[in-house]
């Protein structure tokens, strides 16, 4: 059988979540909305009002809540695909050391300390 | 006719391109990456390439959800940089090649694969921060490319296998062309590395190190992954080795050298590599 | 488990989009292609389809030459028809069946069509008009649809063989659909027509009878022409008989019933036909 | 040998222009400008000063006379594609039997009457 976004036994890796199209189904409005940012005039059009821009792209509740917290788990959740999401994140001044600090739960530091450690390996 | 001078892999993530903009490039966090590419610009300064054949994922700049092809070729006479949103310094425009890229088309189609057509392209950083690693000097780049772009931003992916098919097609195109140019293939990316979900900051250095050593001489031992085994291997954002695996492809079945191969952790949130591979006999 | 009705083939030129809103329906130079519709109207009245697979060509309302698909897999919520720029009336917007868009995306890259997806997208006069002539006294459609749109518009085209093969690896799909629903599957365009170049004009209706005869039983005679073999015999638009092939092979290899055929010359600069097929025990 | 779009060999179908790569090398800002026809306000504004309009698309001069003469062998000669063009001579009020007429150097009555003896084959 064909395995689908909607199959009930979609294989699950652990913390990682893949951007199939169950997910794009749901985060398209914000998908879009990340990727007007690569229009400079759009960033700044978010800066000067974050409600107001999500409402523009009609993001859903749990969307603009996710933003607005700019909290990358809940923005995954969303629907939100990672290489949009980057272009909002860079508007708030979060590189993806940072991101992945936020995500794991971890300090910026112990979490570049972690990615060092893969060298000894 | 046209020769295929060999393949140049490298590592594109934005970081590279940040640490280039800041001049970080002999810092010690930096450095073991960097170095990594001295062998590869002097082959390239003996090899004097012509025109460069990139496979590479685009990251949002040049296509949305709304046309997101599986494979993109380009066909314009020029590619240009642009603003991805994060405040890269944008590069110069690269030449294109039209003709080259429609003979490439032309095999492609008549191969079956079922390729994007683009008359019109910006490229990302992971067709830039290559180049301004190869040639960090230049002004304005001193070949022209093709470039060919592997859908890895939406799943489902292409499979290894229909990657490295690609790039054998591809390369066959390369064998089949009348022009006199020396051609360089690039493939952009990886390896191992995940941005995003509670994983974030995963590296498989097993699994890179099982790449670097079978991409040259038994290149079919990475197809025998799905692309969900992918992730879990190479996490999200390493299922770019399926760049690597189609330009592999494109340098065609004969033997071929290591030339020059780095392997270095981390940079950025990533595992980097660089390697060149130059057909024997070259 | 969802059922294939059967097969829906028409022409679709902007002329019958421009005779429905002029109302000429009953007038002599229309009345032989509009009275074809008949017999689909009353099938269609008694199969009741939830969804149509609608196999058709853009042309030039979606898509630009800057990303042009080979293939395209709409995976919209809904498909609005818009300008485009001859003054047709803009149609309703059609409801999406994203669920069944991906369904179909995922077998088709895993059997390695290399397909464009669209997860936002228009669809021209080639997608409405047989709606139009389906369903004429529609105020809102009354099924859902998945667009898959085939390139006749920029060469190379993929060839019928490839096209067959489409139709063939989507209709395995929608067999290993879940969902209960009645599944149309359409095909658009043709039959012969030339509309540029001093052979404008040009209709062969040898060809079309000869394709007519042999969709049915015997769709592999119609994949040993190549696409510019079908710009020869077909004319440069007649080879949106690309379309009738992928939808023929959706159908599956069972037996066909021929529900109702037409064929008329001219519409228009057009040798229009309509046809439906029914699997055989249906 | 894979036949290429330069290949002197290509085949050639008498009356029947292929629109394949070399074409649309030729043709990329005709085709853009037709295309952006889609578009009303584009349409007015191409209407208002059809030379300024082919300037701003950087149409050749081979390009910007074939469509002031609205010439349809010359503006497929251009590059021009035959689905964008016809949102070009649709401007024109030209619709594809017209064009077909202008095309064969037929009346438009002739092109008709011609269309309609394939009935009889
Ligand atoms: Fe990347
Ligand atoms: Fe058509």
């Amino acid at each position: 059988m064909i395995s689908t976004s909607h199959s009930a036994d979609k294989r699950v890796i652990p913390g990682t979540p893949i951007f199939d199209g169950e997910q794009a189904i749901k985060g398209y409005a914000l998908n879009a909305m990340c990727y007007s940012f690569n229009d400079e005039v759009n960033r700044n059009a978010y800066r000067a009002d974050p409600l107001a821009y999500c409402r523009k792209f009609n993001l859903s509740a749990e969307q603009t809540a996710a933003v607005l917290a700019m909290d990358v788990l809940a923005l995954l959740r969303a629907g939100g695909n990672i290489y949009y999401l980057a272009k909002l994140t860079g508007i708030h001044h979060l590189n993806v050391q940072d991101i992945g600090a936020q995500q794991t739960g971890m300090s910026v530091a112990d979490f570049k300390a972690m990615l060092m450690m893969y060298q000894d390996l | 006719m046209a020769q295929i001078i060999g393949g140049y892999f490298t590592s594109h993530v934005p970081g590279i391109g940040a640490a280039i903009a800041r001049d970080q490039q002999q810092e010690a966090y930096w450095r073991p990456f960097f170095d990594g590419l001295i062998p590869v610009r002097q082959w390239l300064s003996v090899q004097q390439p012509d025109v460069a054949v990139v496979f590479y994922n685009d990251h949002g700049l040049n296509f949305f959800l709304d046309k997101l092809p599986t494979f993109a070729v380009g066909a314009a006479a020029s590619y240009a940089n642009a603003d991805e949103g994060w405040g890269l310094p944008v590069q110069p425009a690269f030449r294109g090649f039209p003709e080259l890229s429609w003979h490439i088309i032309e095999s492609l189609v008549e191969a079956e694969f079922d390729i994007t057509l683009c008359q019109q392209m910006n490229v990302d950083h992971a067709v830039v921060v290559p180049f301004q690693l190869a040639y960090p000097q230049a002004k304005a780049w001193p070949l022209r490319i093709v470039p060919i772009a592997i859908n890895t931003v939406q799943h489902p992916l292409p499979s290894a296998k229909r990657c490295l098919a690609l790039g054998r097609a591809v390369g066959k195109a390369l064998r089949s062309w009348q022009g006199s140019e020396r051609i360089l293939v690039m493939g952009t990316g990886g390896l191992s590395h995940q941005l995003e979900g509670e994983r974030a900051g995963y590296i498989n250095n097993a699994y890179d190190l099982f790449c670097l050593d079978n991409i040259k001489d038994n290149p079919g031992a990475l197809t025998h992954h799905s692309t969900v085994d992918l992730v879990e291997l190479a996490g999200t954002q390493g299922v770019e080795i399926l760049n690597w695996i189609a330009a592999r492809g494109a340098l065609g079945d004969g033997p071929l050298r290591q030339q020059s191969r780095n392997y270095h952790i981390p940079i950025s949130n990533t595992a980097a590599a660089t390697l060149v591979l130059e057909p024997l006999g070259n």
